[in-house]
């Protein structure tokens, strides 16, 4: 456990919020793909993104690396701590700089992140090299560095593992290698898009274990995108729920996967308890199919499928709730029928 | 690593068996005999009885196909049944004139292609990219020998910059030589170049689309450090697949632009045994070409093992 | 006694890889190593395990695709194991397959209707074009869908076209592997109710393989746990999930995530069971 | 059916480049029916540049058997190198005064009938050979391709001199030459096309059904790969009118009196000096015929948009 030790935070600790996207709207070409997305990650938080395809969560992480295409075209605002500029709109020079510094991210295919072609410490230590600024680049040192951060992330005998080529390691190893590489330079925000997606389940039990606490260790703010709410409710503190390109629910896990308000969360969290279904019985269902991205009705994005939809859900539903880290925007919340 | 080194020179040395047995299958199973073919028509059937001794083309297929080669490995090619002279120091004179043909042709394609591709690819969606594709496909559509031709009306009859034709040897008059060799050079590489700026434009565009380049990205690599750093080296491996290729062409297609420019290298030498009817000549060439690009094929399977890493220990 | 639906004896399969080094020969390996069980009529049979526990290798031996090292494979009292293609006839129309891909286990560039006729075409079984719009609404999909090309169909829908070529020769056995396994969850439950809806109501077999511990949990009545080309524990599901005997299937059990406990208060660490 | 994601900004003569939305997004990202496997795209600028100069040259063949402005053939000594632009004689006229312009319809003709010939008999061996090689059993296929490999060490020009050593140049020769060297891109395309869909999930589904090898090589890998041999019939083609032209301008090619561009070419070579254009108009007919072919291929292949690609 003690050897994810933290290295010494250089960032300013004043405040303890790491991530803050304000209406952050994608569109692509004549497609609309993220609808005034808002929230926020504290320092040390975990926050889980649930969505299905189509949903826009991978849109998100990638535009928090500022990765989008650059047909792209991006308006409202991130904001990361200890950059002192808007995300949005900055100069590509400015974002790599970022990238890999203050943000990190750990993608869904272990098998193709990692190039073939080049050994896996030099690839770790190059995330290091990278923004060592022009003193720092000791390639020696970021080599004995990179085997240290290998050793960090579980590989038996990182020495020869710093050798190796991603070929000769398992996916469970490569997406090891990946956490290596992100977590390398002590980002404050860690971008998780379904790390374990294509793992098996004892190997996802282990990275999610180094996920969680490589991020702790480092007191970083941690983003964890998944379709898979169990996922989620056992990695993450606070969830948001993304459905055709919008937030439709937030809140703490325990609150949302308990008492779930929004017609979607409840539809979808039905729909996969497997375990309180009987046996070879029916299980509860979302009628349809999920839209392509960029084809949800406008109004209230899951009215197309809603048992509860009516004339009002033509609308564009308010957000009901105290911030926009917790509420929903939903005209027919479920649970209504029982406060009022 | 070794296994892998046994195996391709294996296949290379069962290619060159197989390749050399149809080489010659080709020439004297074929209907037409070679004296017949030499002397003519009208000669006697007494002189081709004669020469068919005198070249051992009496004997049997096996035995002549056995001394064929045993002469070929030692470079002991005898002579020409037609002009009477050594072919082996013929052929090495040649050789030498078309080598340099080529080498500067493929130095000059790869100077070319290599950065056009990846400015090509890097710009797919810019107008300067679409500019600088559909130059390269018409670079593509146009052949050697044409542009050959074009050069000559240009440089050499409109411009009088350089002379249309002929070669002189670099340790004869060095000067006369480098002007005699820009404009073949030129119609070779640039065509060629076109070719292989395509491949190359294509293969980087195909590794850009790769998670690992996404991941160089989020390292905090701008585009082209990504590229430079981690897409070259991928890209590079469906490129030299086309390089070989293109140096076979190119040695073949070396024939035209010697032809054009009226240089007595290897393809002219062919094209001249073949008007004079001399099989055994024609056939000794072409051993020697096809030699040549199983060689290039072979030194080009070793290189993936230096590129690609994978290929060290899978097949 | 009935002849059990299935019944696998001492299945073994080896592969040999490619020879990396020019002493050695290629090594050999053992993707199933004397696997046995057996499936009742009408039984709901789960297939569990991690990616190169053999269980694909398992489906296609089960499926005549492949033919085992040794051992033996019954279906419905006939060998299936060491037969050609040609004596397999009786297989083909008693025992059927689902994929997990949904694109890529329907031809592109194939119509629906002959995607789904397919089986009776190769069967040579009558009246295919009022079979192929009855087993069209069966799973849920309109007449129209027939004149259509796969990719002009959701993941959903595209399992259902699946399912449907697969009773199409009216099978008493279903291989499904990995059904939902690329579905989205909304979508998961439909395809789960329709499988468990026509194997009951066609009192079919269903041997359902997957990964994912719930969706077994959920549809399948025993299940085998396989590791490592064997089978490492057999039971009813019940028992199974409550009471695992051997410790991978207690390892297993422990990885998966499951959202009660994770509310209760379970976190990654609780995944992993020994800390190393 | 086609993803307007982005405006196909590809103008003409660009070859398959999938919008950069394509290689960052994750696939469950994209918009609608950004192309997924059996989806075609709407085909692009490149395929109408292409198809119009195809079409152009084969309207020039056409053409060419009901009317020619003069004989081709007819020799003219009073009308000898006339220039282009003149009354009778738009293209001119050669050194022994024949039409350039007849020549060049006719030539067209020529040019297609060989590649037709070259590229059809490479196909109907080539591709068959492909599926073969992909469903045999490995020490069959091994052998089978590593022969395919070989081949590729006799290029059209070398096997074209090796004939007309023998024979003499003539079109049967060159239909042949070109032929036989285009056989190994089709069996290399066609494999490893064919591997790939032997290796889909629809095939091994077509097995559980009951279908045998052969209803499966017809069924299943011949239209999965039928959109790589269009496209690789007209690279191919592009191809073989190179090599037509190369061979005519050596002699190995259609002997004269018959028109062939590659032979105008030659003859111009003498009058380079004098008489440029005898050179040039034939090096447009031949470019842009080379052009169309390879922009008509680039365009199927956006239009089919396989990703299949032989890497060895």
């Amino acid at each position: 456990m003690s050897v994810l030790a933290a290295e010494t935070r250089p960032k300013d600790a004043s405040t303890s919020r790491v991530l803050d996207v304000q209406g952050l709207d994608v569109r692509l070409g004549r497609f609309h793909l993220l609808h005034d997305v808002t929230f926020s990650i504290d320092r040390g938080e975990r926050v889980g993104l649930i969505g299905e395809s189509g949903s826009g969560k991978s849109l998100t992480s990638l535009a928090l690396l500022g990765l989008l295409p650059d047909d792209a075209h991006v308006s409202g605002s991130i904001r990361l701590a200890g950059v002192g500029h808007d995300l949005v709109g900055a100069r590509e020079r400015d974002l790599a700089a970022i990238r890999g510094r203050d943000v990190a991210m750990v993608f869904q295919e272990p098998m193709t992140a990692l190039n073939p072609t080049m050994r896996v410490g030099d690839q770790v230590a190059e995330v290091i090299t990278i923004h060592a600024g022009r003193g720092g680049r000791d390639k020696r040192a970021a080599r004995a560095r990179a085997v240290e951060l290998l050793d960090q992330v579980g590989l038996p005998d990182p020495g020869d593992a710093a050798r190796a080529y991603p070929h000769q390691l398992s996916g469970g190893q490569r997406q090891r290698v990946v956490v290596a590489i992100a977590l390398a330079n002590d980002p404050s925000l860690l971008v998780c898009d379904e790390p374990t997606t294509a793992l098996d389940v004892t190997v996802q039990a282990r990275v999610l274990d180094l996920i969680v606490r490589g991020v702790s260790a480092r007191d970083a703010a941690l983003l964890f995108i998944t379709h898979d709410l169990s996922v989620v409710a056992t990695v993450c503190e606070r969830v948001l729920v993304m459905y055709g390109g919008r937030v439709v629910e937030a809140g703490p896990v325990t609150e949302v996967f308990r008492r779930p308000r929004h017609r979607y969360t409840q539809g979808l969290l039905a729909a996969s308890d497997l375990d309180s279904a009987a046996a070879g019985g029916r299980l509860p269902t979302i009628r349809g199919t999920v839209p392509s991205a960029g084809t949800f009705p406008d109004g209230c994005v899951f009215r197309s499928r809603c048992d509860h939809a009516t004339e009002v859900c033509a609308t564009e539903p308010a957000w009901a709730g105290p911030d926009p880290g917790n509420g929903f925007a939903c005209h027919h919340p479920a649970g209504a029928e029982r406060a009022s | 690593m070794l296994l892998q080194i046994l195996r391709r020179t294996a296949t290379l040395v069962a290619s060159l068996v197989v390749s050399s047995m149809l080489v010659f299958a080709f020439m004297a199973l074929l209907p037409g005999d070679p004296a017949r073919v030499a002397l003519g028509v009208n000669a006697s059937e007494a002189s081709v009885a004669q020469m068919r001794q005198e070249f051992g083309l009496d004997r049997p297929l096996l035995s002549q196909y056995v001394s064929w080669m045993a002469g070929f490995i030692r470079f002991d090619l005898g002579t020409s049944y037609v002009s009477q002279v050594e072919i082996a120091p013929q052929i090495i004179d040649r050789l030498q004139v078309t080598m340099w043909l080529v080498v500067c042709a493929m130095v000059l394609a790869l100077v070319i292609a290599v950065p056009l591709g990846t400015v090509m690819a890097l710009r797919h969606r810019k107008p300067s990219g679409l500019v600088l594709s559909a130059l390269s496909q018409v670079g593509v559509a146009v052949p050697a020998f044409l542009a050959g031709i074009l050069l000559i009306t240009v440089f050499a009859v409109k411009l009088q910059w350089l002379p249309a034709n002929g070669w002189t040897p670099p340790n004869e008059d060095p000067v006369q030589f480098l002007r005699q060799l820009i404009l073949p050079v030129l119609a070779l590489g640039l065509v060629q170049g076109a070719v292989l700026t395509r491949y190359v434009r294509s293969s980087i565009l195909d590794v850009q689309r790769e998670d690992y380049i996404r991941t160089a990205r989020a390292k905090g690599l701008g585009a082209g450090r990504a590229l430079r750093r981690h897409g070259f080296r991928n890209a590079a491996i469906p490129v030299v697949t086309v390089l070989a290729l293109q140096l076979a062409t190119l040695l073949i297609g070396a024939v035209v632009v010697e032809r054009v420019f009226v240089i007595p290298g290897l393809g002219s030498l062919l094209l001249d045994q073949v008007a004079n009817r001399d099989l055994i000549f024609v056939q000794d060439i072409v051993m020697l070409l096809v030699l040549a690009v199983l060689l290039v094929n072979f030194v080009v399977d070793l290189l993936y093992l230096v590129i690609d890493p994978r290929l060290k220990v899978a097949t | 006694m009935t002849t059990p639906a299935i019944s696998v004896r001492d299945l073994r399969r080896r592969y040999r890889r490619p020879r990396t080094s020019v002493r050695e020969p290629g090594p050999v390996v053992e993707a199933l190593k004397g696997v046995s069980f057996e499936v009742a009529r009408g039984e709901r049979f789960g297939i569990v395990g991690e990616s190169g526990c053999g269980k694909s290798t398992l489906m296609r031996l089960l499926a005549g695709l492949d033919q085992p090292t040794s051992g033996e494979v019954q279906v419905e009292g006939r060998t299936v194991s060491g037969l050609p293609e040609k004596q397999l006839g009786f297989l083909r129309s008693s025992l059927q397959l689902v994929f997990q891909d949904p694109m890529g286990s329907l031809d592109p560039r194939m119509r629906v209707r002959d995607i789904v006729a397919e089986p009776l075409v190769a069967q040579r079984l009558p009246n295919r074009r009022a079979r192929v719009a009855e087993l069209l609404e069966a799973v849920g999909l309109g007449p129209e869908a027939g004149d259509r090309f796969p990719h002009q169909f959701s993941g959903g829908q595209r399992q259902r076209i699946s399912i449907a070529r697969a009773l199409a020769p009216s099978p008493s056995i279903l291989l499904a592997d990995e059904p939902v396994s690329a579905l989205d969850v909304s979508v998961r439950a439909q395809v789960l109710n329709l499988i468990t809806d026509l194997v009951g109501d066609l009192g079919l077999t269903l041997v359902f393989v997957s990964h994912d511990l719930s969706v077994v949990r959920h549809v399948c009545e025993r299940v085998a746990v396989m590791c490592d080309g064997e089978v490492v524990e057999t039971g009813a599901t019940q028992q199974i999930f409550a009471d695992p005997q051997h410790p991978y299937t207690q390892r297993l059990l422990r990885a998966a995530p499951s959202m009660r406990r994770a509310i209760a208060g379970a976190g990654a660490a609780d995944l992993v069971g020994d800390p190393s | 059916m086609s993803a307007d994601l982005t405006p196909r900004p590809a103008g003409p003569l660009d070859g398959p480049t999938p919008a950069t939305a394509e290689a960052t997004l994750p696939p469950d990202e994209m918009p609608p029916t950004a192309s997924p496997s059996g989806a075609r795209r709407r085909p692009g600028a490149s395929f109408f540049v292409g198809l119009g100069l195809v079409g152009l040259v084969v309207l020039m063949a056409l053409v060419s058997f009901v009317w020619t402005p003069h004989d081709p053939t007819f020799v003219d000594a009073s009308a000898r190198l006339r220039p282009i632009g003149d009354p009778d004689y738009p293209l001119g006229t050669d050194k022994l005064g024949r039409d350039v312009l007849s020549q060049i319809l006719v030539g067209a003709r020529t040019t297609l009938f060989v590649g037709l010939v070259a590229v059809g008999v490479a196909g109907l061996v080539g591709v068959p050979l492909g599926i073969v090689a992909a469903m045999a059993p490995r020490r069959a296929g091994e052998p089978l391709m590593r022969g395919i490999d070989l081949l590729l060490a006799f290029p059209a020009l070398l096997l074209a001199i090796m004939f007309s050593a023998v024979y003499g140049g003539s079109t049967l020769v060159a239909m042949v030459a070109i032929g036989i060297a285009s056989v190994p891109s089709f069996v290399r395309l066609v494999r490893s096309g064919s591997l790939q869909v032997l290796s889909t999930e629809y095939v091994l589904a077509a097995r559980a059904a009951g279908r045998g090898p052969w209803a499966i090589g017809v069924h299943h890998v011949l239209p999965n790969v039928s959109g790589l041999v269009i496209v690789q019939a007209s690279v191919s083609f592009a191809i073989a009118v190179l090599a037509e032209a190369a061979l005519s301008f050596l002699g190995f090619g259609t002997p004269p009196p018959t028109p062939s561009w590659g032979r105008m070419l030659q003859e111009s070579q003498e009058l380079l000096f004098a008489a440029p254009r005898l050179a040039i108009v034939p090096g447009i007919a031949i470019a842009l015929a080379v052009l169309g072919f390879n922009l008509l291929g680039d365009g199927l292949r956006d239009h089919y948009d396989p990703r299949m690609e032989d890497r060895r």
